[in-house]
């Protein structure tokens, strides 16, 4: 333990990870948020992995209701919330018993002292406190009496003790900010800002924040202090971003792209329902939002919605898909546009619903009745969900056809900096509805015929209502080609489900080649990810690559169809590992496609992939 | 709806290039022919027509007529209805389904719409009955109902569709039945007329199936007797001369009775725009089945905000106090740093 | 249940060994303390006991029971142990989930088992929020209600879960509170002894997302001038001295008034066995939020045969004409002939 | 045409294959059945295929409206209801049209004369009778004025003409019976038991039968009657059997086997209602069934009384399935025993639902969200649904897992002649509730934890309510191994995911291996096949086989998992062929398994393969 009364030294480090952990009533995940924004605006490159308990509020001081907040705060690009956090900040000795084993060896750990008590030991599982017994010796260790000292400095400005309290969060925070010299500007702002109007706690808070940050300055407790360079990022205006607001705003610049208002139906569930909160904040751009009864409703709203002309969206976790598989079979076989949101969570059934997997991809290609395939795409950063979704938005429009759109829970909650884009960069999206007649019957009357495909992208004209002359019934039943009727020709349903096949089939040709990484051009191992995976494997590569391997990186953001280059890409190396976070889901489908010997890599933890992990996967596989 | 003149148009403007493919004898078509001759009344433009139906017999209502359609999937035209409803808040929109499609899969839905108060007409086409299935019993079959499913006879209790629709807050509900055009066309109108969503139970004749489940009440020589026809404002009276009327008592309980056995004007009025429900309720619990004096017509018809008209608004507040749609705006609308 | 004696259990033989994981002060906690003390008083074998639940916060209630349970699906609970009711009818199965759970996603499942009177005794616990996904409206929320997914306030007419059951056939129907632990144990044990499907509301404070929903009616001040007890036989009246009370007028409505402004005989009698439900159901629409003076008690208690028992007498019954189970003579019940 | 006086010929055939067609009204299905009934006392082997349309009664005379029923009758054994009919019975001319194409050149045609009459001409779409325009000489047509002659003689016996009509059908089926030497009893004993009550229906139809008879024996018409003798069948007791029949009987034989009640939750669907329907008839053996209010409902129903020690059973069709994947995933976590059947059908959406198609595999395999692996057993052949439904329950029950249980609208209307199983013979299935605690907690107690695994199968103890001291709670979130208390845990969730699925893999030693036949120690081509193919592989095979090619055939009965031998099965020869009615769902799955270059013949028409088009599948195949 340190206790030497020297000015402190200020180490360079060139990242840091620090990781908050406290009762879920502790406030840890807006103090992860609030430590992050500060290191965002001083300019460093950041990534973040909330994660809390599937109740509101589980039993206080329990295991089961730790919350923590992980940041890697760095000065230079970085991909992932780092692997072992150096610091952990444990507010309660329920955090400190469930989250010391993710320290890394040696690391610091600041305990809030006074929680260390009987009940609170007892309530995780202490026989006696760890703080005491020695069993913390390899660590190095700061016990601060944070409540108290909280409850101290807020008694001088009339807040009760037991409303004090709970600004011990932004006591910590102060402490920290200290120890890693972030500038205090953003936080104090961010307060007045946000409890502006409720003058005792913007109080308390600020009087705690600057308590931690004196107690550090001055007790002379801590040996040395870090500091943490502005990263050298492109040059631009960058904000904090997670998946989930990303990905909202990648809707409504579609909805803006295509010049189409959006209709979102939606159920509320863990991780999506914030895509339902954010685009409900926007209605002056022409959202219209629809809390449906169940997510049958909501897939169906949304289908009616674009029978109507808008962009049809629906947005969910995996329980939310299961059900919808029906309705989405039912937009495959009316071919009209179709947005499906799958932000994944840890499965099966309810699961881990707070927590990160991505084991639906195969439901998404999958889980529907009959031949009805489907678009997929997935997002492989929180910032990229905003360009993901426009991408699913394009091809939905485009081809009429529901597409999926694959996120998590790691994407959804999880933050970087996104350096915004230049709004006059992003393409339109052309949509025409239908507005004449296309075909002639046989006495010769011009009539509509909604069938009638374009033969470049095989889509059928969208013929919305209100427009003369192009009246039409579609349905659910096999449909004659051409005309729409309802057919139970043999031939017919061979042609029809060979066409919609070929349209879903055509669309790689319209998307990008596969987007590769590292020793393209001459590797002996492919690492093929898809989804949120590409943090971890691209820090973990760079791991086996400074090493000296030879190691290639293709991340799939189309899952449905392949790149078209994708044969190719997977034929030029001798080896091929999918790290996944199921139980090898795309691996199955790249192998069934092109009999190909890609060998998964899976992890089913609720957790991403830690980069030591893909570098281990990568040297297991490289070696033999 | 449009302000601009509206050509007129006659029953063969309404109906489709499609033959029906129902039963010959199936009440489907008078529905059908009451609705296409109806049409023209309405004043609609054909382009501004949606039919949303499910699955089932009922459900192929939407390919017989010459507007816009979908025939969708089973239990969920209502929503699909109300998306399209929200989306499009000037076109017209009809729903149509069987009891099965309506009150058993979909009955989730159907409440859902109803509480809403989304624009829709929503046809509710009872044969107590699955028909395409092949003759299952359904939500509204009697007890005791011998089918396929059921061969010792079913247990439900059924669902009677106006309490199920008053039970979850319906501002429209009437009933009518397969067998008289008129009134058909009148409850339709006024269900279409109406703001919001609005059910009409039509009771409907499956005779491959279940034939005559409604002719104790339908038929021509009973109607006097078996139907009390509902006219707001007016007496609820029935009965060749009107014989039979309904009285509330002071314990709450509406009854049918001799006219000649009560002081006349205790004859209850019927009142169809009563905010409060229970009137209308007790008049849907007069009967327990299509054997019994049964009440057709509005039992229920109160205004209320429009759902998708007021979705509407909210977005109109939103732009006068967000400002119109602004991208760039959205992007840095969170703490934004530059490098 | 069983006729042999049942030994007597105390409120720690029905708690689990699981600690409950609702925030501090959830009206939840108050009704599982009512609940685990009212056990003991049914006489019950706990391995004869299950709970089944949907998702939500309300529906994590099976885990602190000490019987047989299910946390199942969002919605499904009323099917669940619809199955479970059918094929086990010696059990006593309790379903418990929230607004959300049961009104929302779970709706359809809810009436059916309703109107089918399954033996279920199912508690909706109304918050009138959504609490496990944090705080949206819920189809029991007022109109206006600004949450997460509703910024600008929704649009929606809650349905009252007395209404929608009683409108789905519902034999038994209740409503009480998380402040009276008295009467929610009454009408949970009467709730319990009524043979078939038997809803009881129990008004629900979410002091975190949703706090004080119903504090002006339930909290103690407020209960005499707020609260209007239905109690079977007697007649509806409250206010500290009882001076108000409940009348039917002969237009079928029922009114609120001060007993000194009427006769008082004319003050309505309840009487929850009514087979007719549209008193219950006039009585339901009383209030129309936690706002007004709003009944609790037993709207509505009438005998109709439990589900599952009718469907074990038909079992009963195909044994009597078709003889004990025959595998061999089932599969020659065909035509067959020899080769 | 033929037109001459002799006593004709009676011409010996192997096997002979008959199409009624007609009107929907006109009964078809009755008509093909009875043919087929009395083909089957007669001791002949034979094969059916009803085909209707999904109208209760489409408009009658019009091609939508045309109902029909192929049957082959055979002195052999036979797989398939044949290719192409030998002999087509058209009623009226929507069904001459719509169904000739189907007809062996130059081979027979038996119209009934009376219903070509100008509107049945237009309706049909024929602008002149094809009676007379010799637009069929190339064929052996009978004119038969069938409907008159029917009323003709029911006149006699006071039957009102317009009644008299509807027995027209037994007037074909007496003049076919006759053509075909077919025994006459069983019909007449038939209709007897059928229509005694109502006497003037009865006497009707027997006049109808007896007049057609009579006119073949007596109208000098046709020079040429046929026999088709008795097949050499195995000895035994023979019944005529359909899929959805022979399934329920599986469904009631498993619950006596395992001493267990059934539970069917159902939502009616075709082509799966009948299994409601024929299980409702039997409650005398302990089967309550529920008409639920939908599928989720039905599937939910049947988990609940799982959970309460039934034999819980759901069946449904396509659309249904894609309903209940929310519950089947449920089922997963819970691991109880369920079994889920798929009665598939044309796809996607409501696509063709009267017509087969076996398009729902990948979705049985993957329609739910999360890692959720369950068995699928897939049953062959309209008897052998028996089976597969026993299979089913065997392993549900031993494994306490959802299984999945496939046939399709082929195998669910198609009949067979079945030799019945001798009750004996069949396997008991060994059902151990728990009854005592399996653990001992922190304090030494006595406890039961509900997911203590048996060490060989990994099943979880099933411990039904009422057991006393066995209360536990479970449910969809993730659970302690072992406790089944909630837990969040990662290495937990990661040691759960693989135990259910090692559970799942692991049945493979418990299943038959891969069931074989044709040349399987030397052959230049494996057909693979899986479901209702195996009639059609079969046959076709056996084609290409007399032509001297090298061919074997592997079936697959469990789908999910493999057979322990199928890999090396598939290694064992130069090419695989995989014919399936979808667009290749089994060669996904294989070609994913053993990186097997398996080619999928496809098929989705909503028709089974001819045996013509599997011989040609494997002649295509064979030689390049
Ligand atoms: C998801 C799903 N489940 C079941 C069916 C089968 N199905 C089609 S219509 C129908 C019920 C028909 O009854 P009803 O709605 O009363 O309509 P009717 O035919 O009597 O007009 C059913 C069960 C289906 N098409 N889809
Ligand atoms: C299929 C599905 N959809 C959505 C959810 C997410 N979800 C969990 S609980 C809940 C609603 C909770 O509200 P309520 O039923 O009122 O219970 P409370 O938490 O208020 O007690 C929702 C939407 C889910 N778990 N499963
Ligand atoms: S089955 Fe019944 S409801 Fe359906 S078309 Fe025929 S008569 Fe009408
Ligand atoms: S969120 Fe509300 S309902 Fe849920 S546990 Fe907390 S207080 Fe109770
Ligand atoms: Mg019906
Ligand atoms: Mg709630």
């Amino acid at each position: 333990m340190a206790d030497t009364a020297a000015v402190p030294e200020v180490r360079q480090l060139d990242s840091i990870i620090v990781r908050f952990a406290g009762d879920s009533g502790d406030g840890m995940q807006l103090t992860g948020d609030r430590f992050t924004n500060a290191s965002a605006v001083f300019g460093n490159d950041l990534s973040t992995l909330p994660e809390f308990p599937a109740e509101i509020r589980a039993p206080q001081g329990t295991l089961a209701g730790v919350s923590a907040f992980q940041v890697q705060v760095s000065d230079h690009d970085i991909t992932t919330p780092g692997d072992a956090p150096n610091v952990l900040i444990a507010m309660n000795p329920a955090a400190l018993k469930k989250e010391l084993h993710r320290l890394e060896p040696g690391g610091t750990i600041i305990v809030n002292e006074d929680a260390f008590e009987d009940r609170n030991l007892a309530k995780a599982g202490y026989d006696e406190t760890p703080l005491e017994d020695g069993s913390l010796d390899a660590y190095t260790m700061f016990k601060v009496p944070m409540t108290s000292l909280t409850k101290e400095v807020c008694k001088d400005i009339g807040v009760k003790p037991r409303d004090a309290e709970r600004s011990k969060n932004f006591f910590a925070l102060g402490l920290v900010s200290w120890l890693y010299t972030r500038p205090v500007e953003p936080t104090l702002d961010w307060i007045k800002a946000k409890f502006g109007r409720q003058e005792l706690v913007a109080a308390a808070n600020t009087a705690a924040f600057n308590a931690g940050h004196a107690f550090g300055e001055t007790a002379e407790y801590f040996d040395v202090t870090y500091e943490v360079r502005p990263a050298k990022l492109q040059p631009g205006v960058y904000t904090n971003i997670n998946g989930n607001t990303a990905l909202s705003w990648g809707l409504i610049a579609a909805g803006q792209l295509a010049k189409l208002p959006i209709f979102l139906g939606s159920y509320p569930i863990t991780p999506a329902s914030d895509i339902l909160h954010e685009l409900s904040k926007h209605k002056n751009f022409g959202v219209r939002t629809l809390q449906a009864e169940d997510e049958i409703a909501a897939v169906g709203s949304a289908l009616g919605a674009a029978y109507g002309g808008h962009l049809g969206i629906t947005a969910t976790s995996g329980p939310g898909i299961a059900l919808k598989g029906e309705t989405i079979g039912l937009a495959v076989s009316l071919e009209l546009p179709l947005i499906v949101i799958d932000i994944q969570r840890g499965g099966p059934s309810t699961g881990l619903p707070t927590k990160t997997e991505a084991s639906d991809l195969l439901m998404a290609m999958y889980g529907r009745h009959g031949e009805s395939p489907i678009p997929i795409v997935a997002a492989y950063t929180a910032s990229q969900c905003f360009h993901a979704a426009i991408e699913a938005a394009r091809i939905a429009l485009k081809y009429r056809t529901p597409v999926m759109l694959l996120s998590d829970g790691y994407l959804a909650n999880g933050t970087e900096p996104w350096r915004l884009p230049d709004v006059e960069s992003l393409d339109e999206i052309d949509v025409q509805f239908a507005t004449a007649t296309n075909a002639v019957d046989a006495e010769g009357n011009a009539v509509f015929h909604p069938y009638v495909r374009d033969p470049e992208t095989l889509a059928r004209p969208w013929a919305i209502p209100g427009t003369p002359e192009l009246m039409h019934r579609i349905g659910g039943i096999e449909k004659e080609d051409g005309t729409g009727n309802i057919s139970y020709d043999p031939e017919n349903h061979q042609r029809m489900t060979d066409l919609r096949a070929a349209k879903i089939a055509g669309i790689a040709n319209d998307i990008p080649p596969t987007m590769m990484a590292g020793d393209v051009d001459d590797a002996d191992l492919l690492v093929l990810g898809w989804g949120s995976t590409w943090g971890s494997i691209t820090s973990g590569m760079k791991r086996a690559r400074a090493e000296g391997n030879k190691v290639a990186h293709a991340h799939l953001t189309h899952i449905n169809p392949f790149p078209a280059d994708l044969g190719d890409v997977l034929a030029r190396y001798p080896r091929v590992i999918v790290p996944e976070m199921n139980m090898g889901q795309l691996s199955k489908l790249v192998r069934a496609e092109f009999l190909v010997d890609a060998t998964a890599v899976t992890k089913v933890k609720g957790q991403p992939f830690t980069a030591a992990e893909i570098h281990e996967a990568i040297l297991e596989n490289i070696d033999d | 709806m449009t302000d601009i003149v509206v050509p007129e148009t006659t029953k063969a403007d309404w109906t489709s290039d499609q033959e029906p493919r129902w039963c010959p004898g199936c009440g489907d078509y008078s529905i059908l022919t009451a609705l296409q001759m109806m049409m023209p009344d309405l004043g609609l433009r054909r382009e501004d027509t949606v039919f949303i139906s499910g699955i089932g017999c009922a459900a192929r209502f939407p390919y017989y007529m010459n507007t816009y359609g979908i025939h969708s999937i089973h239990g969920r035209s209502p929503a699909i209805a109300t998306g399209l409803a929200m989306a499009r808040p000037d076109l017209n929109i009809f729903v149509i389904g069987g009891d099965g499609d309506m009150l058993s899969i979909g009955g989730n839905h159907l409440i859902h719409s109803l509480r809403r108060n989304v624009n829709l007409t929503i046809l509710l086409f009872n044969n107590q009955i699955y028909g395409l299935t092949k003759g299952q019993y359904s939500p509204t079959s009697e007890i005791g109902k011998i089918t396929k499913s059921t061969p010792i006879g079913s247990l439900d209790e059924p669902f009677n569709p106006v309490s199920v629709a008053l039970g979850a807050e319906a501002s429209f509900v009437a009933r009518t039945h397969d067998m008289d055009r008129a009134h058909m066309q009148e409850m339709m109108r006024r269900a279409f007329e109406h703001q919001g969503s609005s059910l009409v139970e039509v009771f409907q004749n499956c005779n491959v199936f279940n034939d005559g489940a409604f002719a104790a009440i339908t038929k021509k020589a009973n109607r006097d007797e078996m139907l009390i026809p509902l006219r707001q404002g007016e007496q609820i009276r029935f009965g060749a001369d009107n014989e039979h009327g309904v009285v509330f008592g002071a314990d709450g309980r509406a009854t049918v009775v001799d006219v000649a056995d009560v002081d006349e004007s205790q004859i209850l009025v019927h009142d169809e725009s009563r905010r409060d429900a229970s009137l209308a309720f007790a008049l849907s619990r007069l009967s327990s089945g299509p054997y019994e004096p049964t009440p057709v017509g509005i039992f229920r018809a109160v205004d209320r905000p429009e759902y998708a008209a007021e979705a509407s608004k909210q977005l109109a507040f939103a732009q006068e106090q967000s400002g119109p749609a602004d991208l760039r705006a959205l992007l840095h609308s969170h703490q934004t740093w530059e490098v």
